[in-house]
């Protein structure tokens, strides 16, 4: 019986060396708070992974990715991290999702020379961190001014803030509150992940606003808006680009006709995103599209090419060729060229909700 | 040394203790309270020692009020007591259920037992040494680093013995000490009490065993119903038209 | 008017709070423990619904309710049997930390069955009643309705019939009821099967109020414990008078804190009552079901 | 290589938090749910006197006394409680805690939390081994400080107090400045621990410091053994290598996302087993062995 046992051992080991993959970490969050997210992430990475490997993968090897999960946490974060910097040795690593594990994992790839690549974070500080950490997701400095912009060009002088008290809420905010001009008639957090926010509403629809910017993610704020429609209150809601799904439809049901929210915008001109979509539903027919997910994409064909032109397999040559292969590369979500401090600007496009669609324009 | 000056005590609606008042003085060595089951023995013993506070009435000890004092603060002034079921602490060794109880220690100030380790390791030592004479005298050194929790039932008692000597009490409260342990440990008890009194302690003996009351007490309390129907000497109380009504009902008597 | 809303949204909210901490305030009558998976009987009383109401079986929303609750007795029996009985004379702590271990292991179940994506009962949008200003939505009200009818039948059940009369024996306490000859086994099972209903049903009236998540039980424990020590431990009407407390407090507070404190409250409560009323609002020294 | 550093670095400040909650569960018998509000207070406290300035040593010593102070001011109103109502209010504590560091903005950041926090530095170098070295000697310094006060007369008379508060309290001992004073060390060490938890991450954010936390902790020193001194460094070490060793089952890419439930299931049932067969943990304190 032992014979038979150490063979196959043998043999389970052979095969993953003959095949010889190009290997890049990846720091997601699949259990814990924000494993929603962390899922839907990692199908769109598998997504892109595949085409990729189908065109020929890197100078003739497959790309692989090495999956740690975070458990949505700070500490768990920098264990994967450590674990794929020393132990599996890898040049390159994609960040975990949410600002505050970013923030907690960037000093590290900092100093210990990895590429650290972060598709869902958009903490204004992760600019500073460092040059070897790059982010294909706008800073929220640019999604608060987003938001201010749409304000003002549907002429909303007066306007009553809240938003998520969470990293990504507080940073939102603070952006959009430097931008808007007009007047913010009442302005409070709410806690995240509750059942319940009638009273918030409540507060709202006390100096009964015209328009209520909302930044908020896809359970909260269905679940706002829901409620706020039970109680009568029909604002005009302004929301962020982390509430853009197909779900937020799903649970706020009618309530959420007519809401409006900005996103980075696709470029719609090279019919990426239509063959983005397509080849996301065929691979996973049950699933929805993941929020962010189109980042995630990208990031992984933006790492290819990198790869690709890269002269050798060691994280400065692949930085050195990630600045240039980003200069004017057109990925689903636009233009990733990185500036000095490895952000991509991004331009705002508008998105709402029309007899239970989601509509960009 | 004791004065109790009309007690009350009632919980709920049942009276359990009725204008109680009597004075223990330093001359009689051990006094007896005796009385049937439900006669507020033990609610007394409760009262003197502070787990209960009284509805009315005082206690002084040596003229201080104890009754403003919580439990932990009344035995500071020399009085101390077993517990019926001696609560010994079985986890602990025979030696340190003794060598914990006296207070205050310079080693429970944490501040000392780090910075000043001569002064802890000296009183340590001291009260070691206590311990094991304390040991030696009731016969129990050989079991010094036993478990308590592997002592018999009698042995604990004698341990409970033990404890309440660590803290050289004037006046020490006994709740029924011999129940449930044999003829030949009771004479050996009765030995100990003897050499304790020699020494100046004082008992209050919450007993049962009538031979054993009428064999040690120079002085006994009969408490019935709340009510204290008899002050006197041990052998007048076994006469005593009151007393006997109290245990054996009107037509019981009482063998000699 | 405005603060009059948020009373009636603090009365459903408590409404809420009170029937999750009806089941914990038995448990911990009975068994003296603080049972922390009680939390992911409200998961899986939601969930189930959602389980019976897709594909393979696809019953009507209304319908599926029944055998969801079935299922989380199951659990709550199961999970009785297998660790808390053996457990019953041991520490406290120890019961607690096995049921914080529970509570690992039921919700991850449910995270590997279902995803831990979001989902939500496909329904039909809920139109609320206006009583001059004031706003009620059906889902508020047939939650506050049940609760209120769970707690009468719950309190006919506990002082009218004889098994109510035995659970409040044996909450007494366990061995002298046994001796009596209680049967103190199919006792304990009943005080699990009526928590296991009050936190399914509970579940239920919650997701569809708002979304499902695994994590939707945990929320609700510190919650649900406030309520249970405001009302006083073992106390049922306490804990349905704790819960309208917790809410009623929580929402009036939003309109003077921000709030981001909102969970603050239901905290301070906690410590306060500790502090000045250990044994809660209605509940007695003697310890006890009542 | 920096990989087994992390591990002994965060193995080191989990044994140091654990001890810190043994001996107030274990030893005082305090059921103490809310450790973790220790912790952030000291993470807090050092951040925040680091960055505007201070050096790390002072930040350290200040994280220890402003944990230990605020350990004295919870302590004296809830003291009176015992056992379960005890843990419930420490757990509402710890959970006002974060929501204080969660809402107070101005002086936390909110849930922005406090990137760049220095690190540890002796003569210029501050690497992780550097790191890993002071961690070891707070430590080892931290396990005396605990050995001495278990074996004092101060811990016997804790453990009298933690059996039969009774007896404790017929035989004149004050049984509130006993259990206070152990709150007090227990904070002081749990918010050091804090500190260093800063001081290696760099960053910190209040939802760091949840229910989570404290479980795991609970974990540590109930499965290593409350009580005595080793049973929590035990049980640290083994959370922690279980914890990361569970990264290196060889998985396929697609299942990862099931292997992380299974491991939190894992986690409950390894909970549920220990209770059942052995609750006094591996390292028994003497006389638990034959209460079983």
């Amino acid at each position: 019986m032992k014979k038979i046992v150490c063979t196959v051992l043998l043999c389970l080991f052979a095969g993953t060396a003959v095949a010889g993959t190009v290997k890049i970490g990846a720091v997601q969050p699949l259990s814990g708070k924000i494993s929603v997210y962390g899922e839907g992430f990692q199908r769109a990475i598998n997504l892109a992974v595949e085409e990729v490997n189908n065109a020929g993968g890197i100078k003739g090897q497959d790309l692989e990715i090495v999956y740690e999960d975070n458990l949505s946490t700070a500490q768990g974060s920098v264990s994967a991290l450590q674990k794929l910097i020393s132990i599996e040795k890898l040049p390159v690593v994609i960040g975990p999702a949410a600002s505050s594990n970013f923030l907690a994992t960037c000093p590290i790839a900092e100093r210990e020379k990895t590429v650290f690549i972060g598709a869902e974070s958009a903490a204004s500080d992760i600019s500073t961190c460092g040059s070897y950490v790059f982010r294909v997701f706008p800073s929220d400095m640019l999604q608060g001014i987003g938001v201010a912009k749409l304000a003002e060009e549907l002429d909303y002088k007066e306007v009553a803030l809240t938003y998520i008290n969470n990293d990504w809420g507080v940073g939102l905010a603070n952006a959009f509150k430097e931008k808007y001009k007009g007047k913010i008639v009442e302005e409070f957090t709410y806690d995240e992940g509750k059942a319940d926010y009638r009273s918030e509403i409540l507060r709202l629809k006390k100096n009964n606003p015209a328009a209520v910017v909302n930044l908020t993610y896809i359970k909260e704020g269905g679940t706002m808006l829901k409620q706020a429609h039970e109680m009568k209150f029909n604002p005009q809601w302004l929301l962020g680009s982390a509430a853009k799904s197909p779900k937020l439809v799903e649970l706020a049901g009618e309530a959420a006709e007519g809401i409006i929210g900005t996103y980075p915008t696709f470029s719609k001109t090279s019919g990426l995103y239509e063959h983005y979509k397509t080849a996301f539903a065929k691979k996973y027919p049950d699933e929805k599209l993941p929020i962010f997910g189109e980042y995630n994409y990208d990031m992984i064909h933006l790492l290819a090419k990198a790869l690709n032109n890269a002269d050798a397999l060691t994280s400065d040559s692949i930085r050195a060729s990630l600045i240039s292969a980003s200069q004017g590369f057109e990925g689903v979500t636009g233009d990733l060229s990185f500036d000095e401090n490895g952000d991509v600007g991004a331009s705002y496009g508008r998105w709402s909700v029309k007899d239970g669609k989601i509509i960009e324009n | 040394m004791l004065e109790l000056h009309s007690i009350y005590k009632s919980f709920g609606g049942n009276q359990v203790l009725r204008d109680v008042s009597f004075a223990l003085d330093n001359k009689t060595p051990i006094t007896g309270l005796i009385g049937p089951n439900g006669s507020g023995k033990s609610t007394l013993f409760h009262v003197v020692m502070g787990f209960y506070s009284q509805d009315k009435g005082r206690v002084l000890f040596n003229g201080q009020h104890l009754d403003t004092l919580p439990p932990e603060k009344r035995c500071h002034s020399g009085l101390s007591c077993t517990f019926q079921d001696s609560r010994m602490l079985t986890f602990m060794t025979v030696l340190e259920n003794l060598t914990a109880i006296p207070t205050p220690q310079h080693g429970e100030s944490l501040v000392k037992s780090f910075f000043s380790p001569l002064l802890v390791h000296r009183q340590e030592k001291e009260i070691q040494e206590k311990a094991r004479d304390i040991l030696e005298l009731l016969s129990l050194s050989s079991l010094a680093d036993a478990p308590a929790g592997s002592l018999s039932y009698g042995q604990r008692k004698l341990l409970e013995i033990g404890r309440v000597m660590m803290t050289d009490p004037q006046l020490v409260l006994l709740d029924e000490p011999t129940a449930g342990i044999n003829p030949t440990l009771i004479q050996s008890l009765v030995k100990i009490l003897e050499t304790l009194v020699q020494r100046g302690m004082r008992f209050f003996l919450v007993e049962h065993n009538m031979p054993l009351v009428s064999q040690l007490c120079d002085r006994v309390l009969v408490l019935d119903a709340g009510e204290l129907i008899f002050d006197g000497c041990a052998t007048a109380a076994k006469k005593d038209k009151n007393v006997i009504q109290a245990y054996l009902g009107s037509d019981g008597y009482v063998e000699a | 008017m405005y603060y009059l809303q948020l009373f009636i949204n603090g009365i459903v909210a408590g409404g809420v709070y009170a029937l999750f901490a009806v089941g914990l305030t038995m448990v911990y009558s009975v068994f003296r423990f603080i049972n922390f998976a009680h939390g992911e009987l409200i998961a899986w009383g939601a969930y189930g619904v959602l389980l019976f109401a897709s594909p393979p079986f696809s019953l009507p929303l209304w319908l599926s309710v029944f055998p969801a609750i079935l299922l989380v007795i199951a659990i709550a029996l199961l999970q009785n049997h297998m660790v808390f009985a053996p457990l019953r004379n041991s520490q406290p702590v120890t019961l607690l930390i096995a049921s914080i271990g529970l509570s690992f292991l039921l919700r991850s179940g449910l995270q590997l069955y279902f995803g831990s994506d979001l989902h939500s009962y496909q329904t039909s949008f809920y139109e609320s009643i206006d009583l001059g200003g004031l706003m009620i939505s059906y889902v508020q009200l047939a939650m506050l309705c049940l609760s209120i009818l769970f707690f009468v039948i719950l309190h006919l059940l506990l002082s009218k019939t004889l098994t109510g009369k035995s659970m409040r024996a044996v909450s007494d306490s366990m061995e002298l009821a046994g001796i009596y000859g209680i049967p103190t086994r199919k006792v304990s099972v009943f005080v699990w099967i009526i928590s296991a209903v009050f936190a399914a049903s509970g579940g239920f009236l919650l997701a569809l109020d708002t979304s499902l998540d695994p994590m939707m039980g945990l929320t609700f424990m510190i919650k649900s414990f406030a309520a249970v020590l405001l009302g006083g431990v073992g106390n049922v009407w306490g804990a349905l008078l704790g819960g309208l407390c917790i809410g009623i407090i929580e929402n009036m507070g939003t309109a003077f804190i921000s709030p981001g404190y909102k969970d603050l409250t239901a905290f301070v409560l906690i410590i306060v009552i500790l502090l000045f009323r250990p044994q809660g609002i209605l509940g007695s020294t003697i310890r006890g079901v009542r | 290589m920096e990989y087994l550093l992390h591990i002994g670095i965060v193995c080191l400040i989990y044994i140091l938090f654990a001890s810190s909650l043994n001996l107030e569960l274990g030893c005082a018998g305090l059921y103490n749910f809310g450790h973790v509000g220790f912790f952030a207070i000291g993470s807090y406290t050092t951040a925040l006197l680091t960055l505007s300035g201070y050096s790390v040593w002072f930040g350290l010593l200040a994280a220890m006394l402003v944990a230990g102070l605020s350990g004295l001011i919870f302590s004296w109103p809830v003291l009176r409680l015992t056992g379960d109502y005890f843990g419930i209010a420490s757990l509402a504590f710890a959970e006002m805690v974060r929501l204080f560091l969660l809402n107070e903005r101005w002086l936390t950041r909110g849930p922005m939390g406090l990137p760049g926090i220095p690190r540890v530095e002796i003569l210029g170098y501050s690497g992780n081994t550097v790191t890993l070295l002071t961690a070891l000697v707070i430590t080892v310094v931290s396990l005396f400080c605990f050995k001495k006060i278990l074996t004092s007369p101060f811990g016997r008379t804790l453990k009298l107090i933690r059996e039969d508060e009774h007896v404790a309290r017929a035989f004149g001992k004050d049984v509130v400045s006993f259990k206070t004073r152990t709150m007090a060390i227990g904070s002081a060490f749990g918010g050091l621990a804090g500190g260093l938890w800063a001081h290696y991450l760099g960053y910190i954010s209040p939802n760091d410091f949840s229910l989570q936390l404290t479980v795991l902790v609970l974990l540590c020193v109930v499965l290593g053994g409350r009580g005595t001194l080793l049973g929590p460094i035990v049980g640290a070490v083994l959370v922690v290598s279980v914890g990361e060793g569970l990264r290196f089952l060889p998985l396929p890419a697609s299942m990862t996302a099931g292997v992380a439930h299974i491991q939190s299931m894992l986690f409950g049932l390894v909970l549920i087993l220990l209770m059942l067969r052995r609750p006094q943990g591996i390292i028994a304190e003497s006389h638990l062995i034959q209460e079983t």
